[in-house]
Order: C-alpha cells, then structure tokens, then sequence
C-alpha cells in the first residue's frame, strides 16, 4: 500500500542536504508551508538557496530560516514586505545573495522545470536591467529573452487537503506557487491541514497529483495570518 | 524659487487637485464592461471601489485569482483570500482560482484588456519605471509589474504627478530603471488625465481650475492639447 | 451585463474567414465539439488550417469537415484511427497537406501560445525525422529542439458545463486539448451540454475560466459516441 | 529455407511461445508497488489486467487520466471517460484528471517511473522504432510515442519477438524510422526476457522449452546470458 503520509518532522526533512535548492510555496503567508520551514530549521541543513515569492516578514517562517543563517541565497520576486527586517539586514551586510526575478518568469521557470522544458522565451523584462547579460532573440517581430528552467532539490509545499497518494486540494487564493513547486523538485513534502481518504478529493480539483509529491505531513493548524 | 514652484503658486491657486481616491473614479470611468483588469498596488487598487456596481469588470489578481471582489465585512473573511497587495478580498460569483503559472499565463499571453499600475515615472515614450528608485535601492522588489507592462493588452498608470518634492513624474525620458520600454497608453494624476501617443503626451483633461500653461509648467515634457 | 452565449449557430460562427488556423478540441470523439464543426461547415469557411488530435473518423465531425473540401492542411499527431477514411483519400491524392506532431509537443505549443510564450525547447523528438531541420541546442548536456507556439484564429472547444461569463467546466477525460486550445486562439468558441449560472461553477474547478472565451452555444446532445 | 525459418523448426519445436497475455503478465510481475507508470497501444494495455490487486501501481494515461481503473462493467460506463486507444475505461480511488499540456508536463518532467510501449524494432543500442514502419508510410501517426520514450524514467518495450514473416524485430541498428534514440532498457517478447545493457541485448529469461541458441538463431543481433 502506498503511504505518502510522515508521522514525525524529521522523517519528512531525512535527506535534505547542506546546499540544496528549496523551493518554499506561498504568496506572503497565504500558502506558505510554516511547520516545514520550521521542521527545516530544526533539521540544520545550511547553505541553502531558497526560491520563494517574498524573502520573509517579521522573525517567523521564512524570516526565522533566514535569521538563523541557513540560507546562502535567496530567488524571489519581492523581498520588500511590510517588515522585512531580516532580509534587509543580511542583504545590508552583505551576508545573502539576492536574486530578483520577475514573478511571472519565476513561475513559468519552475513550470518548465517540472514539465521537461529547459528553456524557453518570454518578452518579460526586454529592456530592462533585469534582461542585462542574458540571450534576447526577436520571433515575429518582437523581442525576447532566454529563461532556464529553475529546479529544486526541495520544495516545501502547503495544501489544504492531502490523501495518502500525495494528492493535493488546495483553498482560495493559497494555491498560487505550491503547484508548480511540487512539480519542479526532486523530493516534495507537503503540510497539510486535512487528511482525507483515498477517493475522497473530487478527480476534478485535485490541485497536485500525487505523483509530484513525495511526502504528506498533517499540520492541522487553523486560520492562517496575513502578515 | 524653482520653475514647478513658482507654477504651483501661479497655477494652482485656484486648482483643486484630484484626491487619490478621485483619480482612481476618473480611471474607473473610462474602463467599458467586459474589461478583465489587473489592478497594481498603490492607486490602482481603490479603481475597484468606483466600477460602476451596474457594469460588470472582471478583476484579475496575479497571485491566482479573477473575479475578485471588494474588502469583506470583518465577519466574513475568507482567511485564504487575499490580493496582490496581501489584502483580504472576496470573490464575486463566476470568479476562479488558479496558480501562479496559469495566473501569469492570462497576463503574458494578452488576455487582458487593461492593467492599471502606479509608477514613480513615466516618459513620452512610453517607457515607464515603477520598481527602483534608484541604481543602489537595498530592496529591488520586481513583483508581478514587467509580466503585466508587458502582457496586457493597454497599460495606464496612475500617480501622483509630481514627486513629495515637487519634481515632474512625467519625463521625456525615464531616469530610474525601466519596468518597461514603450508600453504606457494613458496616465491619469492628481492634475490631469494625459494619453501616451506617437508623439508624446496628449492633455486629455485637468484637474477643475488648472490651466493648460501652469500643468505644461508642472510638466518635465511638453504636452499638446487634445483635439 | 457580460453575456457570452449566443443563440444561434450563425452567430457563434460569424467572421471566421477563409484561411483560418481552427483549433479543434477532443481526443477522437471525447471532448470533440460536433455540433460546431457542422456549424462551420454550414458557415463556409474554407482553405483552413486545422489543429486536432486526430484526422477525423468515418464520415460525420470532423471528417465530414475534410470530405466537404474545407481543409488545406491538418496538424495533428495521430491521424490514424479506426475509420480515416475520408483522410486517407485526400491525404493519397495529395488535396490535404499533413503535418504531424507528437502529441505532447502539440500540446506544449498550444499552450505556449495562450501563456505567451513564442517558442521552447523540448527534447521529444531529438534524433528522429520529425526534428529533421529544426534548431537543436544543448543546455545541461542533452539535446533538444527548438518548437515555436502554435496560435489558432479560432478554437472550438466541448464543455460540459458554462456560464455567460464563459468559464467552463469539463467532465473526466474530454478536458483533453480544450483548455490549452480556448487559451491558444483569437476567438474562443464553446459548445456546452449545460448553462448554469454565475456562480454555480465551483472556482477550485473552474477549467477554462471565461477570459479564454468568447461565446458559448447550448448544445445538450447527451452521451458522446466513441468512434 | 532461411536461417530463421530453420531456428523455428529446429528451436521451437518444443517451445511454448507465451501469448501477448502472458507476455503482459509477465512484464506486470516486475512493476514494483507505488510506481506511476503510462501503457501504450497493443500488448502494453493488457499489462493494467495482470498486476497483482495487493500492488498499488499508478497507470497514467496520456489524455489526461492518472489512476486509470479497468475495463467497466457495461451498465457503469462513464462515456466521458476514455484512455489513450479510445477504450472505456474507469478511474480509481485517489485518480484525477487534467488537461492535454499538464498530462504532457508529466510525462515529458521525467515524474513517470516507467513506460510501456509496443515497437516494430528495437536495437541493441536502445533505439527503438514504433510509429512508422517505411518511409513512405501513408498515414504517419506519432501519437505521444516521442513523449513518453524521452520523458519516462525507463521505457520498456512489449512486442512479438519476430515479424510475421519470421523476421527478427531484435537488430542491431534500426531500419524504421527512430521513436527515439538510446533509451529501451528491457524487452518482453513472446520468446524472452531481454535487457538492453551498454554492450547491447542480455537474455534474462526465455520461453518455456526454448534454448538459447535457439533464441539466438531468431535474433538478428547478438545476445549475451545474464550473469
């Protein structure tokens, strides 16, 4: 019988090593995956890049993983939070690597990632600094530039809804980069707040299927707070 | 005294400038039902409050919802729900989620009619800059704004028109790094409402009681009037 | 108020001109929008290109679409089916162009369209005829082919449930090619068993949400015919 | 008498060949529990009958099935609910569905353990050739053949040993028209078990009662003996 499903942290976090990619879902606090990146601390890999949308708010989450010097250097596409003081001191002191990617090209890169593309062309940031350095080619007229894909080794995802398949349902607007993530990396853990039956989620709204995922973790922990 | 200075006194003695809130009513206006819009942080958000209830627009939010709908009553709050800005909101009936990729998959693909952004600057050109104030800014936060400047299928800006210390936010060229090159349709301030042409600004309005010349002198380009 | 669902077929197929590049959902019969391939056929067009799974079965659909001399040129990946009759005789006399593409490229160019991206890398293919004279590159020490985004005039898309706002909702396998297809056109045509109202669709599975599509035709036919 | 049609009446006299039941049957022993694995058109499809009911495989189906059920009962058919040669088929517990370019993105991002396809030829070398048997070919039917040889972590092939006339579809080079280069790693035919190993085919197991020089005398390429 196949069972996704760890019943302590540190089964889900076994095998995450000095110096991997993580990719961390969530848009702010909606959809980030608290209890894995917690889990993650408690666990000690260090040397980390981190891909996430936001570079953290506040002490906790992300912010903690930053704080307590795990993290080497970050991808995301908005570091400026409603307090990210953190962030703002490690960059200052030249103690994280900041890499900004537009948030639509983060997302289309770890798509590519999981569905066999390696590279691909988009007319995002033409003629911006943020195109400086890499391939631009014209199609049709219009200029473009060059994206890899972004894979991770990690990537720690929150749902709403898991089976022991690894099936994922998730809410509202808290699905946003969990999907994609799930499907860029190598070993996917995700927390979820309910764990349901086999048959249970609805075929049509499976969010993730299950074989994108790797591990379930059942962190039943409420309300989440907008920070 | 400086040139806007002398301006302000001469020409907008008399001038009530638009509030926040009422350029955002002025933009409202101008967008016909049927419109599917992204709406960026800043101004551009409260655009959503003054939609005619009659006319129906369909908002898009890049962090993977459209149909969104207005602030919920404090009892009502879907914790799952927020927008760009990280703000509860609500969805309107015949609104869906949607993740990251597919969300910027509508924006890059030119499935958009309108993205209504703020900006520090825009230049006759239509170039405009909206992420860095500067070359050394500690927090370059991308975000969403090159994937929307560069997919939807019109962009307006909406800001103030001159900087806190007076200095001309409409350019004949940009001097922040770009968000994108020759993108911007139409430009409403707290002053005027200005088209983007060919040819450079076109004065399609003023605020009650500003003359074309004391607007021209608050203005670091030249304007034409509308015909 | 947004009303996308015309009454007749006349209407659902006004301006599509000859030449057109028609995209046609389905995987053989499942999912395949009949009803509109006749409408089509009594609108006129002709000399088209079509973009489809497969090449039509006996005589009715699509292959009646190619029997009644409509059709220039089909792209698809598996013309072969249990009756290709029609096919094979204009395919032998040399009155159809062919243009055969795997499957998942296919797709991926579909959706490459819709999501605005003009072209992408994809190792399919890499070393057989069918990347006979395309650009091959190597990233990470694999080879793969250059394909471009496959755009469609028109697509004519099967739901099983839509409302005046145009999302769709799909049932089991006939999802298929729609969704990638009403993303991948200028003009999105849908034929639904159901109209429901706004909403009624649930938006965790909304498939094809409504700014993908521009009109909608009640065509309750019941149960699909394998063939 | 050719060589091959001497083999038969020399080796085969006492030989059981295993029919394409058997065959299925015999591949289906080796598919370990928790693996995803797509079934081609021919003998792959039989595969899903013959794994054991205690083994939870994952059958994925490339129009958008993942967790295909069997054959239905003819009262409980879903007619929308179809796998890739067009047959009725079921879901199970914990399956869902999702469109053409996201059951692509699986295949192709390398997340299926393994694939099962029928072939015309496969050499010691890895190529194998499934979709044209000339290069005149007539109606040239790809399928999502290319997809899935490139995409799944291994590709087995299940076909008869020889051709209708004798001929052997073991070779050293292919003379169809490649599916892909380089990537066949067993092969279940109706005479043995065959690996394809760096150094070419290696001979696992063989038909009840067929010798090894029998089996050779039917293979125009050499075979070694498993250790």
């Amino acid at each position: 019988m196949i069972d996704k499903i760890v019943q302590t942290m540190a089964a889900a976090m076994a095998g995450i090593r000095d110096g991997a990619v993580v990719l961390i879902g969530g848009f702010g606090s909606i959809g980030q995956p608290n209890a894995l990146i917690d889990g993650l601390i408690d666990q000690g890999a260090k040397e980390l890049t981190v891909v996430a949308n936001n570079a953290g708010v506040g002490h906790a989450g992300l912010a903690r993983l930053l704080e307590v010097g795990r993290v080497r250097k970050i991808v995301c596409s908005y570091p400026r939070t409603t307090d990210p003081v953190v962030f703002e001191r490690l960059y200052r002191e030249g103690r994280i690597e900041l890499d900004v990617v537009p948030q639509g090209t983060m997302a289309e890169r770890l798509r590519a990632a999981g569905a066999g593309i390696p590279a691909f062309y988009t007319p995002t940031s033409v003629g911006t600094r943020l195109a400086e350095g890499k391939e631009v080619r014209e199609f049709s007229g219009r200029q473009y530039v060059l994206e890899r894909a972004l894979f991770g080794d990690v990537a720690l995802i929150e749902a709403w809804e898991a089976d022991r398949w690894g099936n994922l349902a998730y809410r509202s607007s808290a699905r946003n980069f969990n999907p994609v993530m799930a499907a860029a990396a190598k070993l996917t853990i995700a927390q979820a707040q309910h764990i349901v039956e086999l048959g249970a989620l609805d075929p049509e709204k499976v969010g993730t299927p299950g074989i994108f995922v790797d591990r379930v973790v059942h962190v039943p922990y409420g309300e989440p707070v907008v920070t | 005294m400086k040139a806007h200075m002398r301006a302000e006194l001469n020409g907008l003695a008399a001038c009530k400038p638009w509030t926040r809130d009422e350029i955002a009513a002025r933009a409202a206006r101008d967008i016909p039902e049927g419109f599917y819009v992204n709406l960026g942080i800043g101004i551009p958000v409260l655009v959503a409050n003054y939609v005619p209830a009659e006319r129906e627009v369909i908002i898009h939010s890049e962090n993977g919802v459209l149909g969104m709908g207005p602030t919920p009553e404090p009892d009502k709050i879907n914790r799952w729900l927020i927008n760009a800005s990280k703000k509860y909101v609500t969805l309107v009936p015949g609104g869906s989620y949607m993740h990251h990729a597919d969300s910027f998959a509508i924006i890059r693909g030119g499935h958009l009619d309108l993205c209504v952004l703020g900006a520090f600057q825009v230049a006759e050109n239509g170039d405009f800059a909206n992420w860095l104030t500067s070359a050394d800014d500690t927090m370059p936060s991308v975000g969403g704004a090159m994937d929307l400047a560069v997919g939807a299928k019109q962009i307006w800006v909406l800001m103030e028109h001159t900087t806190k210390t007076g200095g001309s936010r409409l350019l004949r060229r940009c001097t922040y790094p770009l968000t994108a090159p020759g993108v911007v349709k139409r430009v409403y301030t707290n002053l005027a409402v200005i088209d983007v042409a060919a040819d450079g600004f076109v004065v399609r309005e003023t605020a009650p009681g500003l003359t074309f010349a004391a607007l021209q002198d608050l203005t670091a380009a030249p304007l034409r009037r509308a015909n």
